[in-house]
């Protein structure tokens, strides 16, 4: 049993690593504020959730899973929103996005 | 019947009691005046009380104040003191009297804060006179001269300041500087602060650096002006007269002269003293004042000056009477604390009466002068007489003192200084009768000298020959300094 | 920033969980991190994140600064009486041991009132500092 | 109403949390509850808004699909920042919702997934920043928009 | 309850201020929150005074906090030595605070005015924690509110002159950084020795002969102390801060901030590394000693050369702050008596000469600067005359408490054979009333404006009240002299 | 395999913080400012179990809470000009 | 060697993060950045009394009935405590000063303040045009 | 070990790296997030030794609360720093003195984590003993703080309301009669 859930957990583990990584990555990587505001968004999502999950599996059922998921409750809900004022205000400060435009621009 | 403790109590507080009356009446002008009057004869009949205990030989010892383990504020008769205590108060009679006129008669400001601490600094002038113990005469030293700072720059312009500053340098800088380690020195050294008829130095420091806490001694007590000390003198003569009269020729430098005696007998011993050789400069230093002084009067056309400088000479006369360290000499000394001090207050209330009168402060322009103010030029003349030494005046006792102690110690170059000095005081006082009495007038001016000012100043003049008549009680009172009754 | 609704309606889901997490910390200190202090500042953080985001003029409506200074010297009050009580009980000053009925209990109810006052002050104190910054007028004297 | 149900949501969170069920913790924890309440009532946060209870029958299933699509859109990302094959666009899109707390659901929901952010939000349209054509279709469906509507249960 | 007072008094000193100052910033009305101010600064006040007595009785008390023994809990220790700056605190807070009264509302704005109130009770406080507290930490906690509260209480000079930020912002820099350096070196000695007590430090650094973290440790105290107490290289603070302070505060902090941190200094200096005697003689000898000296001389020339009068005046502080650091620094049984003499004369001579210059500067309505004290000695001769009277008393000049001090000061020097550094104390002293004299006599001679001024008895009767006292303790200085030298006998007694 | 999880999170602290230098607009660094409190809330939860306490997960929350109060100031200061500011 | 250096190298990580904070607060001009610089340096010393605290397999000073271990010591965790909010307190103090002194001054650089002050001082002294200071009346 | 050592190392150098970008950077607003970023770090290494609690209290009050207002005070001051013309030797002299000082002296520190360390030895066992017997709460820092230490705890709340009201009687608002009269004075330049 004890295996089986370590075994999950590793894999868990080795999901997000690589999406917080790869989220990293491309926070270097993409040209401007807007794309990189997609791979913060990964950290954010995949990275978290994989983590914690992978923390899920290995307490079981107990005080610390409450707090593991309010930990990640917290983050889905600031992390949209951190994203999106980020966003807001800079399209408010005048920086356009890069890349080809479809539909108008509000 | 009234003990000893509360006369010494009686005489040194009646002036201080004037001063803090002073300020309460000051609206009843006339009373006011007469405080000064007043206290002086109060001061000066427990003065005399005192000295007659004095010379009973009676040991008082009073602590006033205890302010800590092993320092009190305490006094003491000593002989040398009872004689300046009573020269201090009594003459302040007269000087108050004086004053009374010269501030009247010359329509000063600000009369009130005048009296108070002119009486404030005969106050100080007094405890230092009974001073008990080292630590009560410097602080009392110290008050003397803040309390005549007020006084030195009464005009409160731009060149009272500057005497001011130049007094206070002086005299608050030796004092601090020099005089009160000297004085801590010698409170390590014994253990106490008492002082003794012998000295109490002996064998208790050692005799290599005697010389230099004499020399932290000396230029300490800046009151006692000594060569390179004494530019304060000339320059407080910026004050009023009554203040120059009383202070610097009788409180202020007799105090200064009275420490250095006091020093150089009752902490050092005059045996201490004449052993070891550790005064012997300062023999030539007061001889080398001595001469200066009385050159450099000579060459002054103010009056005030003149005479400023003649005191400073006069005062190295009572501090080489100490350094020569004999009996005789020291006698000497002591005596004419009180002889000079009677001689010379007459001679500045003759200059603060020419002021007052005539406006005169030159000597120059004192030509035939000596009709229209016939009497105060004959008070001049008999203070001249006794300065200079000439019997019968007072002066000539203290001069006969201090000769024979020059040739008793061996030193008989100093007998040739006194002689010469003796000419050089001819020379620069006798010139002031002599031009007013002999000289042509050379402009009308018309001299009134107001009575409260004559009468002061004749009274004195008339002691001057009074006291060489009845020297004897001093005389006895300075033998039992020196241990020889 | 309220007319930002993104914004407002999340400080207005949060606003209650954070303060709660708070107090959760503030009384859970005698078993796990936490105590007075960090209370303090996470219960003052909310105060903060909703002046941010209403405005501070709406925010000292929410919490007037007249209430706030009471309460940012109650602290210190609880703390020092627990101090006084203690003294009065015979003890030394701080000694919690009389408090309670054991002196187990004692130091039981020390401990919790003396982090209450601990958390009321720094809470305070904190949206009182940010309160005074962030409605600083910029305007010289004079 | 909302106040009891907001005092019943956070005292349960407050067990959930607290892990120590004696008298003094419970009840010190039933007056923070009620402190909380209270503050939050004062600042006139306990409404529609600030307590969405007419999201949560739908709730449950609405998040099991975003979570889904959080996955995939994981997924696609990093494939875009590993190939780097970027070509980011910007359009607007219309919402059907009728309620802010919905609105701000849907925009939240779109940033969420990874590849869409929503930069703008005025009445009724949204402008979504996308990292290439493939996520701006995947809006342009309005899949999500549908289904936020859904949850939102007004109609 | 008389029990309980009296088993309490080491704390109750302390807790009085601190309790009422969480009071007073409740209270708007302005004379509402000075009558409780004045009130709780007369209990510390009495309080002290009992605990004086107590002190007689008992010679040591130790007071563990919480019940706590000693090394575990945080002790509190009251001996004769602790109590001189105790009194002198609590003594001088009282009577800034009657001064305050009416000159607070005249330079504060209305509605701050209980607030300032409250951090001038922690100010107190705090200075009092300080010299109560036997734990290392404990005194750094207390540090810190006592310099946040005279920062705060400096900066409130602002409304009446901007430069008392500045002032009030370097106080707090360099404050902390002092306050941090000495919180390094407790935590040193922490980390070897593993206590925070100050006895048991003692007792546990007297097996550590040469560890460079004991040295180390030593000295970054040192350091932090000395920064707090304006030693002179760390002095830069001190003059802005109390020339620009309201002139409430400049009494008070002039008066009693650096003299808690002077004693904190002795203390550290002679009963916390009595143990180690190289070290400290090194320190005294080393650096103590030649700083001292410079301090007298650089704080007595920065005062003649300044114009701006309360500078002036916090430039002589420095300078007397290096008399009494170098009375320290000789190590002696009667230097460190003349010391702590010297700590209390100062307290009472700088309180009342900042009242005077203060008051002066209240009704010219102008920063005082040498210029414009011109006149006023005539204009207002009561406030002149006590200003003369504490400037006679700084400058050390008999029938003053100034005087005693230098008196015991040069006795200590010559007996213990440095009468070089006697002469040297003294032409300080000589050129300190050279600045003085300056003040005076612009006072005194020259011309001012014709101003009409009448002096209100509200502000004048604390500096009635402390001139007399500088002249009371000229004369009858057997309390201050024998409680000294019981202090350095305490100290170092059993040292040498 | 904790371990592992750390040493990811440094990997991806080192690569934030790389963006952090590289900076560009303001706005770049406060996302990846957020990023990292996002990256360490993780780590910190790892570490707990890594190191057999993992009770303390409230460091966790704090963390994050700060993080977003944080980057919402900064935010407002940014739109507003100052944290007061009712716009 | 080597061992002792790492057994201490600790130590020197955080004197080096100390002087640069120290470096900030007596270096720099910037009132701000001074202020930065103090809590740098406090949060190094803080750092150095934690590093004293810890124990080699330790755990943290929370008691749990279930593991047996060695805890570290608590008592520096509870002195930095203090410390943090007192630097948090200072922190507070001085940026209110620095807030003051910019809206007074119009600059928070020190040498633009010292001439500005000396300027005043001068203004005030030497010619003797006086200041009049805001008293209330 | 060697992880741990490993944690170390990371942090450390992202701290020193931070306090070096400290001492280039001259824009205030990254100073402040840099600021706020050295306290998160320092947070965590404080996790890593073991205090909870610290690393608790740092990342709220020192990350979050000191952040929010170092930014709170931004909004009003200049946003670059200016280059100073005065020397900047004998202030890194003297840091370099001091640090090194520091550094001799760390020779006799007792050796990180060393169990038989006086530190471990003389005082924090009656803590860890006497927290579960005397006082019975399982969070030692907690009762150290609130009972065996409660006076500086005491004395730190104290701080802290202090700071308060300071800052409260300095940034007091003018009362609005008073803002009326006010008018900028004349600003002296340094070149004025």
């Amino acid at each position: 049993m004890e295996l089986i859930l370590n075994i999950f957990t590793s894999i868990c583990f080795f999901i997000g690593s690589l999406s917080i990584i790869i989220g990293a990555c491309g926070l270097i990587k993409l040209p401007d504020v807007f794309s990189r505001i997609h791979a913060a968004g990964m950290i954010d999502t995949g990275g978290t959730a994989f983590f914690i999950l992978g923390m899920i599996f290995q307490t079981g059922w107990s005080l610390i899973t409450v707090k593991l998921v309010l930990i990640g409750v917290f983050i889905f809900f600031t992390s949209p929103v951190t994203s999106h004022v980020t966003a807001n205000l800079a399209r408010q400060k005048n920086i356009l996005p890069v890349g080809k435009k479809i539909g108008k621009i509000l | 019947m009234i003990t000893i403790e509360n006369f010494i109590l009686i005489t040194i507080l009646s002036p201080l009691i004037v001063c803090v009356l002073t300020p309460f009446i000051s609206n009843g002008i006339i009373l006011r005046d007469f405080l000064g009057p007043i206290g002086g004869i109060i001061s000066s009949w427990g003065a005399f009380n005192i000295m007659s205990s004095a010379l009973n030989n009676q040991n008082i010892n009073l602590e006033i104040v205890n302010i800590a383990e092993g320092i009190s504020i305490g006094f003491e008769i000593t002989p040398l003191g009872a004689i300046f205590g009573l020269v201090a108060s009594f003459l302040w009679i007269f000087a108050a009297i004086y004053s009374v006129g010269y501030m009247k008669g010359n329509k000063e400001k600000n009369q009130t804060r005048f009296y108070a601490f002119y009486a404030i600094a005969v106050h100080a002038a007094l405890c230092i006179a009974y001073a008990g113990d080292l630590l009560t005469l410097f602080i009392f030293y110290e008050v003397l001269t803040f309390s005549t700072y007020p006084l030195v720059t009464h005009k409160q312009n731009e060149m009272a300041q500057k005497a001011g500053r130049l007094y206070m340098s002086i005299l608050v800088g030796s004092s601090v500087i020099l005089l009160l380690p000297a004085i801590v020195w010698v409170w390590v050294a014994t253990g106490s602060l008492e002082m003794s008829q012998n000295g109490v130095l002996d064998g208790k420091i050692d005799v290599a650096y005697a010389p230099l806490l004499l020399a932290m001694f000396v230029f300490g007590i800046g009151k006692a002006a000594l060569m390179p000390i004494h530019k304060w003198l000339p320059a407080a003569m910026v004050a009023p007269t009554p203040v120059s009269a009383l202070l610097h020729a009788v409180a202020v430098v007799k105090a200064g002269v009275f420490t250095m005696l006091i020093i150089l007998t009752n902490v050092f011993g005059i045996d201490f003293l004449a052993k070891t050789g550790a005064s012997e400069w300062l023999i030539w230093l007061a001889s080398f004042t001595l001469l200066a002084t009385s050159i450099i009067a000579i060459f002054k056309d103010d009056l005030k000056a003149r005479l400023a400088y003649s005191t400073i000479s006069q005062l190295s006369y009572i501090t080489l009477g100490g350094a020569l360290a004999t009996s005789m000499a020291t006698q000497g000394a002591a005596l004419h604390i009180i002889t000079h001090a009677a001689g010379k207050i007459t001679l500045f209330f003759v200059a603060g009466a020419l002021y007052v009168g005539a406006k005169i402060t030159k000597i120059s322009d004192l030509n035939g002068y000596g009709k229209s103010a016939s009497l105060i030029f004959l008070a001049f003349f008999i203070g001249s007489l006794s300065i200079i030494g000439v019997p019968p005046m007072a002066g000539s006792w203290s001069k006969f003192f201090l000769m024979l102690g020059a040739a008793d110690s061996g030193y008989e170059v100093v007998i040739g200084i006194f002689c010469v000095s003796t000419i050089l005081n001819a020379f620069y006082l006798m010139e002031i009768p002599a031009r007013a009495f002999f000289f042509k007038k050379e402009r009308e001016v018309s001299v009134k000298i107001p009575k409260l000012i004559l009468i002061p100043t004749l009274i004195t003049s008339f002691l001057t020959i009074l006291l060489f008549f009845c020297i004897e009680p001093f005389q006895n009172l300075t033998s039992m300094m020196v241990g020889k009754i | 920033m309220h007319n930002n609704p993104i914004l407002r309606i999340s400080t207005k889901i949060l606003f209650a969980p954070i303060i709660l997490f708070g107090l959760y910390v503030q009384f859970h200190g005698d078993f796990g991190p936490g105590g007075g202090f960090q209370a303090g500042v996470i219960v003052a953080s909310a105060f903060i994140l909703y002046s941010l985001v209403f405005g501070i003029e709406t925010g000292k409506k929410l919490f007037p600064s007249n209430i706030n200074l009471i309460l940012l010297a109650l602290g210190g009050i609880i703390y020092g009486g627990v101090g006084i009580v203690s003294m009065l009980l015979g003890d030394e000053f701080l000694a919690y041991n009389l408090l309670g009925s054991s002196p187990q209990s004692g130091q039981h109810i020390g401990i919790l009132l003396v982090e209450l006052g601990v958390g009321l002050t720094v809470s305070n104190v904190m949206i009182a500092l940010f309160n005074a910054f962030a409605s600083y007028d910029n305007i010289k004297e004079k | 109403m909302n106040s009891f149900i907001l005092f019943f949501i956070l005292f349960s969170l407050w067990l959930l949390m607290s892990g120590h069920y004696n008298l003094l913790i419970v009840s010190l924890g039933i007056i923070s509850c009620v402190f909380c309440v209270y503050v939050a009532k004062r600042g006139k946060l306990i409404d529609d808004e600030g307590l969405p209870i007419f999201f949560m029958p739908r709730l449950l299933n609405y998040l099991i699909w975003l979570f889904k699509e959080i996955l995939k859109s994981n997924l696609s990302t990093a494939k875009v920042i590993i190939n780097g094959k970027v070509e980011p666009e910007t359009f607007t899109v219309k919402t059907s919702q009728v309620t802010d707390v919905a609105k701000v659901t849907y925009a939240n929901s779109i940033t969420l997934t990874p590849g869409t952010v929503t930069t703008k939000i005025q009445k009724g349209v949204f402008e979504v920043h996308a990292l290439n054509s493939d996520f701006g279709d995947d809006v342009r469906t309005n899949e999500m928009d549908k289904k936020v509507t859904w949850l939102e249960g007004k109609k | 309850m008389i029990d309980i007072l009296i088993k309490n008094l080491p704390i109750l000193v302390v807790l009085c201020p601190l309790i009422t100052s969480l009071f007073v910033v409740l209270i708007p009305n302005i004379f509402f929150s000075w009558v409780l101010t004045t009130l709780s600064t007369f209990l510390t006040f009495l309080f002290s005074i009992l605990l004086y007595q107590e002190i007689q009785i008992k010679s040591h008390i130790s007071y563990a906090l919480g019940k706590w023994m000693p090394p575990i809990g945080i002790e509190y220790i009251i001996d004769r030595v602790a109590i001189i700056p105790i009194i002198i605190i609590s003594g001088i807070s009282f009577f800034a605070t009657i001064f305050a009264y009416k000159i607070m509302p005249e330079e504060i704005e209305k509605k701050s005015i209980s607030k300032v109130y409250s951090l001038w009770l922690l100010a107190i406080a705090g200075l009092l924690g300080l010299v109560t507290t036997g734990d290392t930490f404990n005194l750094f906690v207390f540090l810190e509110i006592s310099s946040l509260a005279s920062v705060a209480l400096v900066a409130m000079g602002a409304q009446k002159d901007k430069q008392a930020l500045v002032a009030a912002y370097n106080y707090l820099i360099i404050g902390a950084v002092g306050a941090t350096l000495y919180v390094i070196g407790v935590g040193l000695l922490y980390g070897i020795t593993g206590t925070l007590n100050m006895e048991d430090l003692t007792n546990r650094i007297s097996d550590l002969n040469n560890n460079k973290a004991l040295i180390a440790g030593f000295g970054f105290m040192i350091i932090g102390i000395m920064v707090k107490a304006a030693v002179f290289p760390l002095h830069i603070w001190l003059p802005r801060a109390y020339a620009y302070a309201p002139s409430a505060v400049s009494v008070l902090l002039a008066a009693t901030a650096t003299k808690a941190s002077l004693y904190i200094l002795a203390r550290i200096l002679f009963s916390v590394f009595e143990n180690s005697e190289d070290l400290i003689n090194n320190t005294l000898l080393y650096v103590i000693l030649p700083l001292s000296i410079i301090a007298m001389f650089a704080g007595t020339i920065m005062a003649i050369y300044e114009k701006d009068i309360k500078r002036l005046l916090a430039h002589s502080s420095v300078a007397q702050i290096g008399y009494i650091t170098l009375a320290f620094a000789i190590g002696t049984k009667a230097s460190i008596a003349a010391g702590f003499i010297h700590m209390f004369n100062h307290a009472i001579i700088k309180g009342g000469l900042f009242i005077a210059i203060t008051s002066l500067g209240f009704f010219i309505q102008k920063r005082v600067t040498i210029n414009n004290l011109s006149g006023l000695g005539r204009a207002m001769p009561i406030t002149f005359f006590c200003f003369v009277l504490c400037s006679l008393s700084l400058a050390g000049l008999p029938l003053t408490a100034g005087f005693i001090s230098k008196l015991y000061l040069i006795k200590a020097t010559i007996s213990s054979d440095a009468i070089w550094i006697a002469i040297l104390i003294l032409i300080s002293s000589a050129l300190s009333v050279v600045y003085l004299w300056k003040m005076i006599e612009v006072m005194w001679i020259r011309e001012g404006k014709k101003i009409l001024i009448k002096e209100k008895p509200t502000i004048y009767i604390s500096l009635i009240i402390i001139t007399f006292f500088n002249i009371y303790f000229g004369l009858d200085a057997s309390l201050v002299v024998n409680g000294s030298f019981e202090a350095a006998e305490k100290l170092i007694g059993d040292l040498k | 395999m904790f371990l592992a999880g750390l040493i990811a999170c440094a990997i991806t602290g080192i690569l934030i913080l790389v963006r952090i230098v590289l900076g560009k607009t303001t706005f770049d660094r406060i996302l990846a400012v957020n990023s990292l409190g996002t990256v360490i809330v993780i780590g910190i939860s790892i570490h707990g179990f890594y190191s057999n306490r993992p009770e303390f997960l409230d460091i966790a929350i704090v963390y994050a809470l700060i993080n977003f109060i944080g980057t919402v100031a900064v935010l407002k200061l940014f739109s507003t000009g100052s944290l007061g500011g009712d716009k | 060697m080597i061992s002792s250096t790492i057994g201490i190298w600790n130590y020197w990580i955080v004197f080096c993060l100390m002087m640069i904070g120290l470096f900030l607060v007596i270096g720099r001009k910037n009132f701000l950045k001074k202020i930065v610089g103090l809590t740098i340096f406090q949060t190094s010393v803080f750092l150095l009394y934690i590093t004293f605290g810890k124990i080699k397999g330790g755990t943290p000073p929370i008691l749990n009935e279930s593991i047996e271990s060695i805890y570290s010591n608590p008592l520096p965790h509870v002195l930095i405590l203090t410390a943090i909010v007192v630097g948090v307190a200072t922190t507070a103090l001085g940026l209110s000063l620095v807030l003051k002194i910019n809206t007074e001054y119009g600059s928070i650089e020190e040498d633009d303040i010292s001439a500005q002050d000396l300027v005043d001082y001068h203004d005030d002294i030497e010619t003797g045009k006086n200041v009049d200071l805001k008293f209330k009346q | 070990m060697i992880s741990e050592l490993l944690i170390n190392a990371f942090l450390v150098t992202i701290m020193l790296s931070i306090a070096i970008a400290l001492i280039k950077t001259r824009t205030v607003i990254f100073t402040v997030i840099l600021t706020s970023a050295y306290s998160l770090v320092a947070a965590l290494m404080f996790i890593t030794l073991d205090a909870v609690d610290v690393a608790f209290t740092e990342a709220s009050v020192g990350a979050g609360i000191s952040t929010i207002l170092f930014l709170a005070a931004m909004a009003y001051l200049p946003k670059k720093e200016e280059e100073s013309i005065s020397s900047e030797f004998i202030p890194a002299l003297s840091c370099i003195i001091l640090g090194g000082i520091l550094i001799w002296c760390s020779y006799d520190l007792p050796e990180i984590g060393q169990f038989t360390a006086p530190i471990h030895q003389h005082i924090a066992p009656e803590y860890i003993k006497g927290s579960k017997e005397d006082i019975g709460i399982p969070n030692i820092v907690t009762s150290v703080l609130a009972s065996y230490r409660g006076y500086d705890t005491f004395g730190e709340t104290i701080v802290v309301f202090t700071a308060g009201v300071a800052v409260l009687a300095l940034l007091q608002k003018k009362d609005p009669a008073k803002k009326n009269k006010s008018q900028p004075k004349q600003k002296i330049r340094k070149n004025a």
